[in-house]
């Protein structure tokens, strides 16, 4: 029979007041198991504490129950003091006798009766409960991030410094991300390359971090600690640990395409480095544009090579690595506003271009040396028009959601252009200007006064005659349509998840919001982790953001990664599901129902009458399991139980509230 | 019968058997052999080629078959099936519910037109659903528009009256659990009802355990039921059992969209799943 | 099950409560000295969805008058997707009993977040108050051969 | 020929009487039999379906109720984009929403089953047979003039109804305008407003309208402008010299109806088209391409003649006769 030990706490008069602790410690000393009962002021303080040890000795006391505050209060404070007695710390239960009863009654009569009944609960569960222990699962210490744009460089580089080994797995043939393609930054003008390219360095030299570029993950298994990730390396047809990365065969390579980084404004080889400071800044063969790949024709970077590292019959390799963390870092693309808004001219007009553009437009190492033309004629522009909120804010045509960053850049754009071309004209067209950083609403007052025209108003249509661009829109403050005849006009086009993100998603067994975003754990609470343990995100990949955000996520995510790392194993919590084998028919419904997919089937040797057969059980793994007991419930026989929250101890914790 | 009569099916049944069981895969045959009285037959395992001239087919089999191959659930040899419809869709049911794997089938089809049971009428599934081999020419189905129509009715009655008529049934129940043992969606290795130590039943057979037992059961089932009729047809008490667990189908069916189990393609069980457009009653 | 059926008669309602949004939000009723009626006792569950409809048959079989079930809002699961199970459980539970003959006002579930302490208290009282009209409950409950309650009581609804 | 049930509507006989001649024009030239809809009654138009909406479907689905039992099978065909776009909306509901259809039929007191399908002019003359027919009956190549179309509002929008797939550039005016040999030329203003009915309520507004849709013809080089509604015809050829008055501008843009270029592509008089009823003198322009066309024919037929047959190499003679 189990010899449990009562104690009821006055909380001052805050449980005293309403409930005659007394009478419940007197009432206590008669139910069923109970060896010990009393009441005391202060349970939870030193005193208390120290009392309700010596009374376990004292009294050969094997299990406790305290009426006392509400569990979400000191359940581990006293959990932290039954690890110092004989009495494993789950052998306690505590019934809530104050937020739950003597605050929320008036009647002292029945609040007393109220708490006797809780207690009697309370007793009832702990008279089931189990001892159990916390176990424990080994960490690799080796961390994946997902993505090499600036969210992803970032963490890297801190769990990198922290001493861990880190892999960077980006799909281009440099790291980088967008934030290298852009020209300047907000709110202080510093030049992005300037402070993005030297952390490509540090990530590209760092001894703990190895770079795997043209990569994409092709699967994942395995969970917190323990994920086993095989890394799918296209094929790059260029040998980089040969390559010393000399440029002789880009220069010779005669076939030129369109260079996606210059945002199809410039041409590129097809053996090429995406920009002049890529990291690895070694080349790879496009195999759509290479005349040797496609036609068997050319070869001239095989015969140049001094070093001899081209290899046409490069293929696709698999390689699978562990890691202990995971974090995602895949970013944002810009939406194809030319299929959303028709009415701006569908892309028919070359002078029509993104934000992005406009950023290799203004760039010293883009395809017009930084000099602002206009895409059709070279042209200087003199009047451009910036339309804001292109595919954002528009649940009709684009995205429901406002991108966070365009409000600033455009401003950066506008500021740009006044500052470069002398006499210039800017119109913005807006609906709002949102500036929510430091230094935000200042730089924007200094664009206004740099000359900028903010219009508040949409636009509705722009079409060209002659050589200017006719933009129809209207100014809402005035109530009038307005007309600009333009030379260039910039669209602040929407941020959206970038593309085949759902594979990488879905590989990881996390998930998305309905605008395919990467769904935290909690927007407020959580907002760098997943669902599943070990999985982090940071950067665009979870929402719109600008670059200061970007980075401090990234460095919250490896915060998380490191704090993982820094142990050599780790505690799970013992209240998790665990499975009686013997009666589990191997239906495989708990495993449908485990948000968590921590349940799997799994073939286990046993007995069918005299004969060995091997059964198909349910198995749950410890490390993913948070112990929410949905598939409890799920199971018709019950062999899959919740420890701390038995079958059992429900039912008898029932059985004692109606006797 | 389309196109074949009575005795030419039960011809064929033989022949099907006795290939079955020439073919040295299949351990023995399951289907009906006569009995003492002309209008009942009774279950056979028919497992050499002169026990298959027992097998008979007429309007008097009316045992379901499928869940006999639950009785050995780890088989050296295949075990073969006379299913009509309700039959093929047991052994969907214990095949979706991973009890069986259909390898371990030998499943010998027959289009059914009804037996002498009082559920046959209502049989939306006269062709076996899943079979290896068929006998007959599959039949046009129809639907059962009339399919909870005693649900319906029963729910007009007041619910005191509701109250009486199950407590009296209930009063009934000896616990005999041959409902259990003959419902293809009871196919747990231990049911709940067995683990006395748990205390989730308790022994007694009043009617306050039997209320639990009844209502625990229709709602373990109730979103698996193939409505077959096998636990009323074979409650030594008579209880109207269907009559809970088609509750819970009619409910299903109004809540969630068009539901039937014992379907090739299951789609996952009702309580198993969710979907985030379901109604929400308890904003 | 309550002695007698007379004025100051209490009925004794259970409710099965989520951690990580109804207990919370009636610790929090607690904590801003809400009042509310004294006949309702907690369970603290890790999430709704560990609620096995089970547990519902034998509060009844017990001689539980109410029973409730409280959790997170769905899509504000803790556990992300438990309540969803909940929903669809309960749903078809409250129609099996009203089936066969419990009033349905003796079973509710709500979804009362970590932070509507109102919410709570106003369920609360509402469900102490019907309760308390529809008297105590006779089905399913007690041994039938204790005739002499049963006839005095003559099923009460 | 496939037949089709014919709803004129009120323009046809007054304001766009050209747009009638000339498609009765091309109509007998290639045998199309238009089955007007006995005892037809008004759209509705905008006038309608701003005051009462029950109404306005009403109206519209008598017509198709008509059509359908006195003219079963036919499709029903509308010259005017705004009877278009009514007959649309009434078929398309009748389509798609069973308890209004029900309500129509109550108002009707007469079955509306709602089947016939509903086009507009541009669909009909999209009929790859009659556009053959169009072809074998050419007399003039209209070749070297440069035409803008003009599509209105309510030809491609809205989109659910009409079943564009691009409102904001729509192709089927310019497909069936180079038919003739002029050449469509790609311009901006293809669907924008022309103003419709408030060139009569709010004329100082609505002229702009009409202003930058003659600029923005003129600066793309359009020699004429072409529409397929009579409303749009009328608000751009009735006042475009007004424009040129009151704005100070030179537009030289006579308006057509599509159908006129077809018919004097095929041969049509002046007369036969109603030229000569514009507003805005579309003579000379016409007489320009016409004179050009046939110098050219000329020139050609010359040609052609004294091409020696035998200078291209031996005449295969004796092969089975193909």
């Amino acid at each position: 029979m189990a010899r449990i030990g009562v104690f009821i706490c006055h909380c001052g008069t805050n449980i005293a007041a309403t409930v005659d602790v007394e009478k419940v410690a007197e009432a206590a000393k008669s139910m069923p198991g109970v060896a010990y009962a009393r009441d005391y002021k202060y349970m939870c303080s030193e005193p208390g504490q120290a009392m309700i040890k010596e009374a376990i000795e004292e009294h050969n006391l094997d299990r406790i129950v305290i009426g006392s505050c509400s569990p979400r209060m000191h359940e581990t404070t006293f959990r932290k003091m039954l690890k110092g007695t004989k009495i494993n710390p789950y052998l306690l239960e505590i019934a809530n006798l104050r937020e739950q009863c003597a605050w929320v009654h008036t009647d002292k009569a029945k609040a007393t009766e109220k708490a006797i009944n809780l207690v009697q609960m309370a007793v009832a569960k702990v008279a089931n409960n189990k001892p159990l222990t916390t176990s424990t699962i080994p960490i690799t210490k080796r961390a994946l991030v997902i993505g090499g744009g600036i969210a992803g460089i970032q963490a890297a580089l801190d769990i990198a410094d922290a001493g861990y080994d880190v892999t960077i797995v980006e799909k281009e043939p440099t790291i980088g991300g967008h934030m290298v393609m852009l020209d300047k930054t907000f709110p202080t003008m510093d030049c992005s390359a300037c402070i993005s390219t030297p952390k490509m360095v540090d990530a590209g030299a760092h001894p703990n971090i190895t770079l795997k570029t043209s990569c994409e993950v092709e699967k994942v298994d395995g969970y917190i600690g323990n994920f086993e990730v095989t890394i799918k390396e296209k094929a790059k047809y260029v040998n980089h640990d040969l390559c010393t990365g000399c440029g002789l065969c880009q220069t010779k390579c005669p076939t030129k395409v369109t260079s996606e980084f210059n945002q199809g404004m410039s041409k590129r080889s097809a053996i090429y480095i995406p920009f002049a400071q890529a990291v690895p800044s070694k080349p790879v063969i496009d195999p759509q544009a290479c005349l040797k790949l496609t036609k068997d024709k050319c070869g001239i970077c095989e015969k140049i090579c001094p070093i001899g590292a081209i290899n046409y019959q490069d293929e696709v390799k698999y390689t699978t690595e562990q890691y202990g963390a995971i974090v995602v870092a895949t970013g944002y693309e810009l939406v194809d506003w030319k299929q959303m808004y028709p009415e701006y001219g569908g892309g028919k007009y070359e002078d029509v271009i993104t934000g992005l553009q406009f950023e290799r437009l203004v760039n010293a190492s883009g395809p017009t040396e930084g000099h602002i033309v206009r895409p059709s004629d070279g042209k200087e522009p003199k009047d451009v028009v910036i339309v804001k909120c292109v595919g954002s804010r528009d649940p009709k045509k684009g995205k429901t959601y406002c991108s966070r960053a365009c409000c600033m850049y455009s401003a950066k754009h506008a500021h740009q252009i006044l500052d470069k071309i002398p006499n210039s004209r800017v119109y913005i067209f807006y609906m709002d200007v949102r500036t929510p950083g430091k230094g935000y609403e200042e730089f924007y007052d200094n664009t206004r006064k740099d000359g900028a025209q903010y219009i508040r108003g949409r636009v509705s249509k722009i079409y060209k005659e002659g050589s200017k661009l006719i933009v129809k829109g209207e100014d809402s403050l005035i109530g009038r349509p307005v007309t600009v005849e333009a030379d260039m006009v910039i669209l602040a086009t929407a941020m959206e998840a970038a593309p085949g993100v759902e594979e990488v998603v879905s590989k990881l067994g996390i998930s998305m919001d309905k605008d395919r975003w990467v769904q935290e754990a909690h927007p407020k609470l959580r907002p760098v982790e997943t669902q599943s343990a070990g999985i982090f995100l940071c950067g665009t990949c979870q929402g719109p953001k600008d670059i200061p955000d970007t980075v401090s996520q990234a460095g919250a995510a490896a915060s998380k990664v490191i704090g993982i790392l820094n142990h050599d194993e780790m505690e799970t919590s013992p209240m998790i599901s665990h499975v009686d084998q013997t009666k589990c028919a191997g239906c495989g419904y708990c495993v449908e129902c485990c948000p968590y997919k921590a349940i799997s089937l799994v073939e286990v040797p046993g007995r069918d009458g005299n004969r060995k057969v091997t059964k198909t059980v349910a198995q749950v793994n410890e490390g993913l399991c948070q112990g929410c007991g949905c598939c409890t419930a799920t199971c018709r026989t019950g062999c899959i139980d919740l420890r701390g929250f038995t079958n059992d101890q429900i039912l008898k914790e029932v059985d004692a509230l109606c006797l | 019968m389309a196109g074949l009569t009575e005795a030419q099916v039960q011809d064929r049944i033989r022949e099907e058997a006795k290939k079955a069981l020439a073919s040295g895969e299949v351990s023995a045959v399951v289907g009906w052999t006569s009995t003492r009285f002309e209008d009942k037959t009774k279950p056979y395992f028919a497992e050499t080629e002169a026990e298959c001239d027992l097998l008979v087919w007429n309007k008097y089999c009316i045992n379901g078959t499928g869940k006999f191959a639950l009785d050995d659930r780890y088989p050296e040899k295949k075990i073969a099936i006379i299913a009509r419809g309700c039959d093929s869709r047991a052994l969907n049911r214990m095949l979706r519910d991973k009890q069986l794997k259909r390898e371990n089938l030998y499943i010998i089809g027959v289009v059914c037109d009804g037996k002498e049971n009082a559920v046959c009428e209502g049989c939306q599934h006269k062709n076996p659903l899943t079979y290896d081999v068929l006998i007959g020419e599959p039949v046009e189905e129809q639907m059962n528009a009339e399919r909870f129509k005693e649900i319906e009715a029963f729910e007009k009655l007041t619910p005191d009256q509701r109250y009486e008529y199950w407590a009296k049934q209930y009063d009934k129940c000896i616990h005999c659990y041959a409902c259990r043992n003959a419902c293809p969606a009871c196919n747990c290795v231990e049911c709940y009802a067995d683990q006395y130590r748990t205390g989730w039943q308790g022994k007694a057979a009043d009617r306050e355990q039997n209320q639990v037992y009844g209502l625990t059961r229709a709602f373990h089932v109730g979103d698996r039921c193939i409505e077959c009729g096998e636990c009323e047809r074979v409650c030594p008490m008579n209880l109207p059992i269907m009559r809970q667990t088609k509750k819970m189908l009619k409910d299903i069916n109004d809540l969630f969209g068009d539901y039937e189990c014992g379907l090739p393609d299951d789609a996952m069980p009702v309580l198993g799943t969710y979907k985030l457009e379901d109604p929400d009653e308890f904003m | 099950m309550s002695i007698k059926k007379d004025d100051n008669w209490e009925p004794k309602i259970l409710a099965f409560c989520c951690n990580w949004c109804t207990y919370t939000g009636a610790d929090l009723a607690g904590l801003n000295r809400m009042k509310y009626p004294e006949n309702v006792r907690t369970i603290r569950v890790p999430c709704s969805s560990r609620v096995n409809p089970q547990f519902i048959l034998r509060a009844f079989q017990k001689g539980a008058d109410g029973v409730l079930v409280c959790g997170c809002h769905p899509g504000d699961c803790h556990y992300a997707t438990g309540n969803y199970f909940t929903r669809r459980r309960f749903m078809l539970m409250q129609r099996l009993l009203e089936y066969n003959g419990i009033d349905p006002k003796r079973f509710q579930a709500k979804w009362i977040s970590g932070s509507e302490a109102a919410k709570f208290r106003d369920t609360v009282t509402e469900v102490s108050a019907q309760i308390k009209a529809l008297g105590p409950n006779t089905k399913f409950v007690a041994p039938h051969y204790d005739n002499a309650l049963q006839a005095k009581e003559g099923g009460a609804e | 020929m496939k037949q089709y049930a014919y709803y004129p509507g009120c323009s046809m006989d007054s304001t766009a009487v050209t747009y009638k001649k000339s498609f009765e024009y091309i109509a007998s030239k290639i045998g199309l039999v238009m089955k007007e809809i006995p005892d037809w009654n008004c759209c509705g138009s905008t006038a309608a379906h701003t005051k009462n909406e029950k109404m306005a479907y009403a109206l519209s689905a008598r017509n198709i109720a008509i059509a359908e039992e006195e003219l079963p099978g036919l499709d029903i065909v509308t010259p005017c984009a705004s009877c278009y776009s009514r007959l649309k909306y009434a078929s398309y509901v009748g389509k798609n929403d069973e308890a209004k259809r029900q309500e129509i039929e109550e108002v009707l007191r007469r079955s509306f089953k709602a089947e016939a399908e509903v086009l507009n002019f541009l669909d009909l003359f999209e009929d790859p047979e009659i556009q053959e027919a169009i072809k074998e009956k050419l007399h003039r190549n209209l070749e070297g003039l440069n035409v803008a179309c003009y599509y209105g509002c309510l030809m491609s929008r809205p989109r659910e109804i009409t079943g564009e797939t691009d409102p904001e550039n729509p192709m089927k005016m310019d497909e069936i305008i180079e038919l003739t040999g002029a050449k469509a030329i790609a311009w901006d203003y293809k669907t924008e407003c022309c103003g419709a009915s408030h060139q009569v309520d709010a004329p100082e507004h609505a002229r702009e309208l009409i202003d930058r849709i003659f600029r923005n013809a003129q600066a793309n080089g359009a020699d004429v402008i072409v529409t397929a509604c009579p409303l749009c015809n009328m608000n751009l050829d009735m006042r475009e010299a007004e424009i040129n008055k009151n704005f100070g501008r030179k537009y030289n843009i006579p308006v057509f109806q599509f159908t006129e270029l077809i018919a004097i592509a095929m041969g049509a008089s002046a007369a036969d088209c109603g030229i000569h009823q514009h507003f805005f003198p579309a003579f000379d322009v016409i007489n320009e391409v016409v004179k050009t066309g046939a110098k050219k024919a000329a020139a050609e037929a010359k040609a052609e003649a004294k091409k020696d047959p035998l200078k291209d190499g031996p005449i295969v003679v004796g092969k089975a006769g193909r």
